[in-house]
Protein backbone atom coordinates (compact mmCIF):
# COMPACT_ATOMS: atom_id res chain seq x y z
CA UNK A 1 0.00 0.00 0.00
CA UNK A 2 2.34 2.95 -0.92
CA UNK A 3 2.41 5.85 -3.42
CA UNK A 4 5.86 6.74 -4.16
CA UNK A 5 6.62 9.56 -6.33
CA UNK A 6 10.64 9.36 -7.90
CA UNK A 7 12.69 10.49 -10.55
CA UNK A 8 14.28 7.24 -11.25
CA UNK A 9 13.42 4.92 -13.27
CA UNK A 10 11.98 1.56 -11.91
CA UNK A 11 12.34 -1.97 -13.41
CA UNK A 12 8.86 -3.70 -13.89
CA UNK A 13 10.03 -7.05 -12.96
CA UNK A 14 11.47 -6.16 -9.87
CA UNK A 15 8.13 -4.44 -8.62
CA UNK A 16 5.78 -7.09 -9.57
CA UNK A 17 8.34 -9.78 -7.49
CA UNK A 18 8.17 -7.58 -4.56
CA UNK A 19 4.79 -6.67 -4.91
CA UNK A 20 3.71 -10.50 -5.02
CA UNK A 21 5.58 -11.17 -1.86
CA UNK A 22 3.60 -9.98 0.23
CA UNK A 23 1.05 -12.24 1.57
CA UNK A 24 -2.50 -11.84 0.10
CA UNK A 25 -5.58 -13.59 1.80
CA UNK A 26 -7.60 -15.06 -0.53
CA UNK A 27 -6.17 -13.35 -3.53
CA UNK A 28 -7.30 -13.78 -6.95
CA UNK A 29 -6.57 -10.97 -9.79
CA UNK A 30 -3.20 -9.12 -10.29
CA UNK A 31 -3.19 -5.98 -12.99
CA UNK A 32 -0.75 -4.20 -13.57
CA UNK A 33 -0.82 -0.95 -16.04
CA UNK A 34 2.47 0.62 -16.69
CA UNK A 35 2.56 4.03 -18.84
CA UNK A 36 6.03 4.93 -21.06
CA UNK A 37 7.40 7.59 -22.70
CA UNK A 38 6.44 7.12 -26.78
CA UNK A 39 8.74 8.07 -29.21
CA UNK A 40 6.14 10.20 -31.35
CA UNK A 41 3.86 13.37 -31.06
CA UNK A 42 2.11 12.76 -34.34
CA UNK A 43 4.85 12.48 -36.84
CA UNK A 44 7.41 14.73 -34.31
CA UNK A 45 10.18 12.63 -32.80
CA UNK A 46 10.44 13.45 -28.55
CA UNK A 47 13.74 13.75 -27.70
CA UNK A 48 12.75 13.21 -24.03
CA UNK A 49 9.85 14.62 -21.92
CA UNK A 50 10.24 16.79 -18.20
CA UNK A 51 7.86 16.29 -16.03
CA UNK A 52 7.38 18.61 -13.54
CA UNK A 53 5.35 18.08 -9.89
CA UNK A 54 3.69 20.08 -7.09
CA UNK A 55 4.89 17.20 -4.77
CA UNK A 56 2.98 18.26 -1.48
CA UNK A 57 -0.53 18.70 -3.56
CA UNK A 58 -0.37 15.58 -5.76
CA UNK A 59 0.41 13.58 -2.46
CA UNK A 60 -2.48 14.89 -0.53
CA UNK A 61 -5.06 14.58 -3.10
CA UNK A 62 -3.42 11.08 -4.71
CA UNK A 63 -3.83 9.59 -0.99
CA UNK A 64 -7.28 11.23 -0.83
CA UNK A 65 -8.64 9.17 -4.38
CA UNK A 66 -7.06 5.84 -3.55
CA UNK A 67 -8.33 5.87 0.08
CA UNK A 68 -12.15 6.40 -1.79
CA UNK A 69 -10.96 3.75 -4.58
CA UNK A 70 -9.85 0.91 -1.97
CA UNK A 71 -13.22 1.20 -0.13
CA UNK A 72 -14.84 1.25 -3.28
CA UNK A 73 -13.23 -1.86 -5.00
CA UNK A 74 -12.30 -3.51 -1.50
CA UNK A 75 -8.71 -4.39 -2.63
CA UNK A 76 -5.87 -5.83 -0.87
CA UNK A 77 -2.68 -4.18 -1.57
CA UNK A 78 -2.11 -1.46 -4.30
CA UNK A 79 1.50 0.14 -5.42
CA UNK A 80 1.60 3.44 -7.20
CA UNK A 81 4.94 4.63 -8.38
CA UNK A 82 4.91 7.97 -10.45
CA UNK A 83 8.29 9.82 -12.08
CA UNK A 84 8.66 12.94 -12.02
CA UNK A 85 12.37 15.04 -13.77
CA UNK A 86 13.81 14.05 -17.02
CA UNK A 87 12.69 10.97 -18.56
CA UNK A 88 13.49 9.27 -22.27
CA UNK A 89 11.07 7.76 -25.05
CA UNK A 90 10.98 4.17 -24.27
CA UNK A 91 11.29 4.57 -20.35
CA UNK A 92 8.81 4.36 -17.62
CA UNK A 93 6.66 7.10 -16.49
CA UNK A 94 3.75 5.24 -13.99
CA UNK A 95 2.75 1.90 -12.40
CA UNK A 96 0.15 1.10 -11.08
CA UNK A 97 -0.16 -2.97 -9.35
CA UNK A 98 -3.50 -3.74 -7.68
CA UNK A 99 -4.56 -6.98 -5.56
CA UNK A 100 -7.97 -8.28 -5.33
CA UNK A 101 -10.11 -11.36 -4.77
CA UNK A 102 -12.15 -10.71 -8.16
CA UNK A 103 -10.81 -9.18 -11.54
CA UNK A 104 -13.15 -6.38 -11.42
CA UNK A 105 -11.94 -4.92 -8.42
CA UNK A 106 -8.27 -4.61 -9.67
CA UNK A 107 -9.63 -3.54 -13.16
CA UNK A 108 -11.58 -1.24 -11.61
CA UNK A 109 -9.46 0.63 -9.09
CA UNK A 110 -6.60 0.57 -11.82
CA UNK A 111 -8.72 2.38 -14.85
CA UNK A 112 -10.16 4.80 -12.37
CA UNK A 113 -6.93 5.45 -10.82
CA UNK A 114 -4.92 6.07 -14.17
CA UNK A 115 -8.10 8.20 -15.68
CA UNK A 116 -8.04 10.36 -12.08
CA UNK A 117 -4.17 11.38 -12.28
CA UNK A 118 -4.83 11.93 -15.83
CA UNK A 119 -6.73 15.31 -14.86
CA UNK A 120 -6.07 15.56 -10.80
CA UNK A 121 -2.71 14.76 -10.13
CA UNK A 122 -0.29 18.12 -9.95
CA UNK A 123 2.21 16.82 -13.08
CA UNK A 124 3.15 18.22 -16.08
CA UNK A 125 4.19 17.24 -19.19
CA UNK A 126 6.85 19.27 -21.74
CA UNK A 127 7.80 17.29 -24.93
CA UNK A 128 11.04 18.04 -25.73
CA UNK A 129 11.63 18.21 -29.79
CA UNK A 130 14.24 18.84 -32.20
CA UNK A 131 13.70 22.27 -32.74
CA UNK A 132 11.60 23.32 -29.98
CA UNK A 133 9.58 22.40 -26.61
CA UNK A 134 6.28 22.12 -25.75
CA UNK A 135 3.89 21.83 -22.75
CA UNK A 136 1.28 18.79 -23.50
CA UNK A 137 -2.18 19.34 -23.19
CA UNK A 138 -4.80 18.16 -21.45
CA UNK A 139 -6.84 15.83 -23.57
CA UNK A 140 -10.37 16.78 -23.67
CA UNK A 141 -11.56 12.72 -23.71
CA UNK A 142 -9.56 12.28 -20.60
CA UNK A 143 -11.36 15.57 -18.96
CA UNK A 144 -14.51 13.47 -20.06
CA UNK A 145 -13.88 10.34 -17.64
CA UNK A 146 -13.85 12.33 -14.50
CA UNK A 147 -16.85 14.51 -13.36
CA UNK A 148 -15.69 17.78 -12.32
CA UNK B 1 0.66 34.52 1.44
CA UNK B 2 2.67 32.24 -0.64
CA UNK B 3 1.59 31.48 -4.16
CA UNK B 4 2.56 29.05 -6.36
CA UNK B 5 3.10 29.36 -10.13
CA UNK B 6 3.54 25.44 -12.70
CA UNK B 7 4.13 24.99 -15.62
CA UNK B 8 3.74 27.07 -18.62
CA UNK B 9 2.07 29.29 -16.17
CA UNK B 10 5.39 29.52 -14.53
CA UNK B 11 7.62 29.87 -17.39
CA UNK B 12 5.55 32.66 -18.64
CA UNK B 13 5.53 35.02 -15.23
CA UNK B 14 9.12 33.92 -15.15
CA UNK B 15 9.29 32.94 -11.51
CA UNK B 16 8.00 29.42 -9.44
CA UNK B 17 6.48 31.66 -6.28
CA UNK B 18 5.35 35.17 -4.80
CA UNK B 19 4.54 36.34 -1.40
CA UNK B 20 2.16 38.86 -0.70
CA UNK B 21 0.44 40.69 2.18
CA UNK B 22 -3.20 40.90 2.59
CA UNK B 23 -5.60 42.46 4.19
CA UNK B 24 -8.56 40.35 5.84
CA UNK B 25 -9.34 37.82 2.92
CA UNK B 26 -9.50 38.31 -0.65
CA UNK B 27 -11.05 35.96 -3.87
CA UNK B 28 -8.48 34.57 -5.70
CA UNK B 29 -9.57 36.76 -9.06
CA UNK B 30 -9.03 39.80 -7.40
CA UNK B 31 -5.73 38.56 -6.51
CA UNK B 32 -4.88 37.84 -9.82
CA UNK B 33 -6.30 41.09 -11.18
CA UNK B 34 -3.89 43.20 -8.82
CA UNK B 35 -1.20 40.75 -10.57
CA UNK B 36 -2.21 41.53 -13.63
CA UNK B 37 -1.89 45.28 -13.44
CA UNK B 38 1.55 45.22 -11.48
CA UNK B 39 3.31 44.21 -13.95
CA UNK B 40 3.02 43.35 -17.50
CA UNK B 41 4.52 39.76 -17.67
CA UNK B 42 2.05 38.88 -15.02
CA UNK B 43 -0.65 40.43 -17.48
CA UNK B 44 0.59 38.58 -20.55
CA UNK B 45 0.92 35.12 -18.53
CA UNK B 46 -2.51 35.15 -17.06
CA UNK B 47 -4.43 36.30 -19.82
CA UNK B 48 -2.78 34.17 -22.40
CA UNK B 49 -2.67 30.34 -20.44
CA UNK B 50 -6.07 28.94 -20.74
CA UNK B 51 -8.15 27.03 -18.24
CA UNK B 52 -6.57 28.19 -15.37
CA UNK B 53 -6.72 25.73 -12.00
CA UNK B 54 -6.52 27.02 -8.81
CA UNK B 55 -5.61 25.36 -5.50
CA UNK B 56 -5.76 26.32 -1.83
CA UNK B 57 -3.56 24.29 0.47
CA UNK B 58 -3.63 21.33 -2.15
CA UNK B 59 -7.26 21.33 -2.20
CA UNK B 60 -8.89 22.19 -6.02
CA UNK B 61 -11.08 25.45 -5.94
CA UNK B 62 -12.51 28.00 -8.21
CA UNK B 63 -11.44 31.39 -8.36
CA UNK B 64 -14.35 33.14 -6.16
CA UNK B 65 -12.76 31.31 -3.56
CA UNK B 66 -11.35 33.23 -0.41
CA UNK B 67 -7.76 33.15 0.65
CA UNK B 68 -5.94 34.71 3.25
CA UNK B 69 -2.53 35.13 4.77
CA UNK B 70 -2.19 32.00 5.86
CA UNK B 71 -2.96 30.12 2.92
CA UNK B 72 -1.07 28.64 -0.06
CA UNK B 73 -2.39 29.33 -3.38
CA UNK B 74 -1.15 27.37 -6.64
CA UNK B 75 -2.36 28.67 -9.72
CA UNK B 76 -1.43 25.61 -12.84
CA UNK B 77 -2.67 24.87 -16.41
CA UNK B 78 -4.72 22.00 -16.45
CA UNK B 79 -2.54 19.18 -15.00
CA UNK B 80 -0.76 16.30 -17.39
CA UNK B 81 0.16 13.35 -15.37
CA UNK B 82 -0.06 9.86 -15.53
CA UNK C 1 1.18 -12.49 -30.23
CA UNK C 2 0.77 -15.93 -28.45
CA UNK C 3 -1.72 -17.90 -27.04
CA UNK C 4 -0.53 -20.64 -24.53
CA UNK C 5 -2.61 -23.40 -23.13
CA UNK C 6 -0.16 -25.42 -20.99
CA UNK C 7 0.17 -27.44 -17.44
CA UNK C 8 2.79 -26.24 -16.17
CA UNK C 9 3.13 -23.15 -13.59
CA UNK C 10 4.58 -19.77 -15.25
CA UNK C 11 6.90 -17.02 -13.57
CA UNK C 12 5.03 -13.13 -14.26
CA UNK C 13 8.22 -11.65 -13.67
CA UNK C 14 9.91 -13.42 -16.64
CA UNK C 15 6.93 -13.43 -19.06
CA UNK C 16 6.88 -9.54 -18.23
CA UNK C 17 10.99 -9.15 -18.99
CA UNK C 18 10.64 -11.63 -22.26
CA UNK C 19 7.29 -9.72 -23.21
CA UNK C 20 8.81 -6.04 -22.77
CA UNK C 21 12.20 -7.01 -24.82
CA UNK C 22 10.46 -7.02 -28.12
CA UNK C 23 10.35 -4.28 -29.70
CA UNK C 24 6.84 -1.84 -30.19
CA UNK C 25 7.06 1.16 -32.09
CA UNK C 26 5.51 4.34 -29.91
CA UNK C 27 4.51 1.81 -27.21
CA UNK C 28 2.50 3.86 -24.44
CA UNK C 29 0.89 1.50 -22.57
CA UNK C 30 1.03 -2.00 -20.97
CA UNK C 31 -1.63 -3.95 -19.04
CA UNK C 32 -1.45 -7.21 -17.72
CA UNK C 33 -3.79 -9.27 -15.88
CA UNK C 34 -3.22 -12.42 -13.79
CA UNK C 35 -5.47 -14.61 -12.33
CA UNK C 36 -4.70 -16.79 -9.55
CA UNK C 37 -6.24 -19.59 -7.67
CA UNK C 38 -8.11 -18.54 -4.39
CA UNK C 39 -7.58 -20.15 -0.93
CA UNK C 40 -11.10 -20.33 -0.03
CA UNK C 41 -14.52 -20.74 -1.71
CA UNK C 42 -17.27 -19.20 0.57
CA UNK C 43 -15.84 -20.59 3.92
CA UNK C 44 -14.46 -24.13 2.69
CA UNK C 45 -10.92 -24.13 2.08
CA UNK C 46 -9.65 -25.26 -1.90
CA UNK C 47 -7.02 -28.11 -1.22
CA UNK C 48 -6.36 -28.03 -5.46
CA UNK C 49 -8.71 -27.32 -8.58
CA UNK C 50 -8.55 -29.04 -11.88
CA UNK C 51 -9.02 -27.88 -14.99
CA UNK C 52 -10.38 -29.76 -17.76
CA UNK C 53 -9.66 -28.69 -21.40
CA UNK C 54 -11.05 -28.62 -24.80
CA UNK C 55 -7.83 -27.99 -26.49
CA UNK C 56 -9.13 -27.99 -30.03
CA UNK C 57 -12.34 -26.05 -29.31
CA UNK C 58 -10.28 -23.25 -27.31
CA UNK C 59 -7.96 -22.73 -29.50
CA UNK C 60 -10.24 -22.13 -32.21
CA UNK C 61 -12.52 -19.77 -30.36
CA UNK C 62 -9.89 -17.51 -28.53
CA UNK C 63 -8.08 -16.98 -32.06
CA UNK C 64 -11.39 -15.85 -33.19
CA UNK C 65 -12.29 -13.73 -30.84
CA UNK C 66 -8.20 -12.52 -30.05
CA UNK C 67 -8.61 -11.64 -33.81
CA UNK C 68 -11.68 -9.22 -33.73
CA UNK C 69 -10.42 -7.31 -30.61
CA UNK C 70 -6.88 -7.04 -31.87
CA UNK C 71 -8.55 -5.13 -34.28
CA UNK C 72 -10.90 -3.33 -32.38
CA UNK C 73 -8.22 -1.71 -29.97
CA UNK C 74 -5.86 -1.94 -32.25
CA UNK C 75 -3.01 -3.29 -30.23
CA UNK C 76 0.56 -3.76 -30.66
CA UNK C 77 1.27 -6.95 -29.27
CA UNK C 78 -0.13 -9.41 -26.56
CA UNK C 79 0.48 -12.66 -24.97
CA UNK C 80 -2.29 -15.38 -23.34
CA UNK C 81 -0.97 -18.03 -21.02
CA UNK C 82 -4.03 -20.65 -19.42
CA UNK C 83 -3.20 -23.21 -17.81
CA UNK C 84 -4.89 -26.49 -17.24
CA UNK C 85 -4.89 -29.95 -15.35
CA UNK C 86 -3.99 -29.61 -11.98
CA UNK C 87 -3.36 -26.06 -9.55
CA UNK C 88 -2.86 -25.58 -6.23
CA UNK C 89 -4.28 -22.45 -4.36
CA UNK C 90 -2.33 -19.17 -4.90
CA UNK C 91 -0.91 -20.61 -8.22
CA UNK C 92 -1.35 -18.03 -11.32
CA UNK C 93 -3.89 -19.81 -13.28
CA UNK C 94 -4.15 -17.31 -16.10
CA UNK C 95 -1.89 -14.75 -17.22
CA UNK C 96 -2.84 -11.90 -20.06
CA UNK C 97 -0.42 -9.11 -21.16
CA UNK C 98 -0.90 -6.18 -23.81
CA UNK C 99 0.36 -3.49 -25.34
CA UNK C 100 -0.98 -0.39 -26.92
CA UNK C 101 -0.12 3.20 -27.73
CA UNK C 102 -2.81 4.69 -25.52
CA UNK C 103 -3.85 3.09 -22.13
CA UNK C 104 -7.42 2.39 -23.21
CA UNK C 105 -6.21 -0.04 -25.80
CA UNK C 106 -4.60 -2.27 -23.09
CA UNK C 107 -7.32 -2.08 -21.31
CA UNK C 108 -10.04 -2.62 -23.11
CA UNK C 109 -8.52 -5.94 -24.44
CA UNK C 110 -7.84 -7.38 -21.52
CA UNK C 111 -10.87 -6.87 -19.92
CA UNK C 112 -13.08 -8.11 -22.86
CA UNK C 113 -10.65 -11.08 -23.40
CA UNK C 114 -10.92 -12.29 -20.04
CA UNK C 115 -14.64 -11.64 -19.47
CA UNK C 116 -15.05 -13.68 -22.84
CA UNK C 117 -12.95 -16.48 -21.46
CA UNK C 118 -15.16 -16.99 -18.70
CA UNK C 119 -18.08 -17.58 -20.75
CA UNK C 120 -16.94 -18.42 -23.80
CA UNK C 121 -13.57 -20.30 -23.81
CA UNK C 122 -13.89 -24.42 -23.27
CA UNK C 123 -12.65 -24.92 -19.62
CA UNK C 124 -14.13 -26.48 -16.92
CA UNK C 125 -13.12 -25.81 -13.09
CA UNK C 126 -13.53 -28.54 -10.28
CA UNK C 127 -12.51 -27.51 -7.13
CA UNK C 128 -11.50 -30.08 -4.53
CA UNK C 129 -12.53 -29.81 -0.58
CA UNK C 130 -11.15 -31.57 2.22
CA UNK C 131 -14.60 -33.66 1.84
CA UNK C 132 -15.86 -33.36 -2.13
CA UNK C 133 -15.01 -32.21 -4.83
CA UNK C 134 -17.86 -29.72 -6.95
CA UNK C 135 -17.70 -28.74 -10.44
CA UNK C 136 -17.70 -24.72 -10.28
CA UNK C 137 -20.36 -22.82 -11.75
CA UNK C 138 -20.62 -19.91 -14.56
CA UNK C 139 -21.05 -16.87 -12.99
CA UNK C 140 -24.24 -15.11 -13.90
CA UNK C 141 -22.91 -12.00 -13.25
CA UNK C 142 -19.90 -13.46 -15.82
CA UNK C 143 -22.67 -14.60 -18.27
CA UNK C 144 -24.63 -10.77 -18.36
CA UNK C 145 -20.98 -9.27 -19.71
CA UNK C 146 -21.06 -11.07 -23.14
CA UNK C 147 -23.79 -10.56 -25.56
CA UNK C 148 -24.79 -14.08 -26.74
CA UNK D 1 -19.95 -38.94 -36.09
CA UNK D 2 -17.85 -38.77 -32.78
CA UNK D 3 -19.55 -37.15 -29.85
CA UNK D 4 -17.86 -35.32 -27.49
CA UNK D 5 -18.88 -35.02 -23.56
CA UNK D 6 -16.98 -32.95 -20.98
CA UNK D 7 -16.91 -32.12 -16.88
CA UNK D 8 -20.12 -32.57 -15.39
CA UNK D 9 -21.48 -34.59 -17.98
CA UNK D 10 -18.47 -36.81 -19.17
CA UNK D 11 -18.64 -37.74 -15.46
CA UNK D 12 -22.14 -38.31 -15.39
CA UNK D 13 -22.63 -40.46 -18.42
CA UNK D 14 -19.24 -42.41 -17.61
CA UNK D 15 -17.37 -41.55 -20.64
CA UNK D 16 -15.37 -38.83 -22.88
CA UNK D 17 -16.52 -39.61 -25.83
CA UNK D 18 -19.04 -41.87 -28.34
CA UNK D 19 -18.75 -42.83 -31.88
CA UNK D 20 -22.55 -42.98 -33.79
CA UNK D 21 -23.52 -43.58 -37.14
CA UNK D 22 -26.13 -41.19 -38.45
CA UNK D 23 -27.68 -41.31 -41.40
CA UNK D 24 -27.91 -37.69 -43.56
CA UNK D 25 -28.38 -35.46 -41.22
CA UNK D 26 -30.03 -35.34 -37.65
CA UNK D 27 -30.91 -32.53 -35.61
CA UNK D 28 -28.65 -32.30 -31.90
CA UNK D 29 -31.39 -32.49 -30.04
CA UNK D 30 -32.81 -36.01 -31.99
CA UNK D 31 -29.51 -37.47 -31.05
CA UNK D 32 -29.58 -36.70 -27.37
CA UNK D 33 -32.95 -38.35 -26.90
CA UNK D 34 -31.77 -41.12 -28.79
CA UNK D 35 -29.56 -41.60 -25.98
CA UNK D 36 -31.34 -40.93 -23.47
CA UNK D 37 -33.58 -43.63 -24.83
CA UNK D 38 -31.23 -46.60 -24.98
CA UNK D 39 -29.36 -46.70 -21.71
CA UNK D 40 -30.61 -44.88 -18.24
CA UNK D 41 -26.76 -43.42 -17.78
CA UNK D 42 -27.21 -40.68 -20.73
CA UNK D 43 -30.78 -40.21 -19.41
CA UNK D 44 -29.75 -39.57 -15.90
CA UNK D 45 -27.02 -37.12 -17.29
CA UNK D 46 -28.71 -35.11 -19.85
CA UNK D 47 -32.04 -34.78 -17.77
CA UNK D 48 -29.69 -33.53 -14.53
CA UNK D 49 -27.11 -31.72 -15.77
CA UNK D 50 -28.91 -28.07 -17.33
CA UNK D 51 -28.20 -25.21 -19.49
CA UNK D 52 -26.28 -27.82 -21.78
CA UNK D 53 -24.35 -26.16 -24.46
CA UNK D 54 -23.22 -27.55 -27.90
CA UNK D 55 -20.77 -27.24 -30.35
CA UNK D 56 -19.70 -28.61 -33.92
CA UNK D 57 -16.87 -28.75 -34.99
CA UNK D 58 -15.70 -25.94 -32.22
CA UNK D 59 -18.46 -23.55 -33.39
CA UNK D 60 -21.46 -23.03 -30.73
CA UNK D 61 -24.39 -23.85 -32.14
CA UNK D 62 -27.82 -24.64 -30.50
CA UNK D 63 -29.61 -28.16 -30.27
CA UNK D 64 -31.84 -27.17 -33.16
CA UNK D 65 -29.07 -27.31 -35.49
CA UNK D 66 -28.21 -30.48 -37.85
CA UNK D 67 -24.87 -32.66 -37.79
CA UNK D 68 -23.86 -35.22 -39.90
CA UNK D 69 -21.47 -38.55 -39.65
CA UNK D 70 -18.30 -36.33 -40.91
CA UNK D 71 -18.62 -33.76 -37.68
CA UNK D 72 -17.68 -33.68 -34.48
CA UNK D 73 -20.41 -32.31 -31.56
CA UNK D 74 -19.05 -31.75 -28.46
CA UNK D 75 -21.65 -31.31 -25.00
CA UNK D 76 -20.76 -29.83 -21.88
CA UNK D 77 -22.33 -27.44 -19.38
CA UNK D 78 -21.56 -24.06 -19.26
CA UNK D 79 -17.53 -23.31 -18.76
CA UNK D 80 -15.58 -21.72 -16.19
CA UNK D 81 -12.38 -20.68 -17.83
CA UNK D 82 -10.29 -17.58 -17.13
Amino acid sequence: MKVIFQKQNFVIEKQISLFSKTNKINEGAIVLFVGKARHKYKDKKILSIDIELYEKMAIFQTKKIIKNLKKKYNILDYLLIHRFGKIKPGENIILILVSSEHRKQSFGFSEELIDWLKVKATFWKKEHFSKNSKWVSQKESDRKLIKT
Amino acid sequence: MKILYFASLKESIGKREDTIQIDGKKKIYQIIDELKNSDSNYNTAFTKIKNLQYAVNCEYVNKNSFVTNKDELAIFPPVTGG
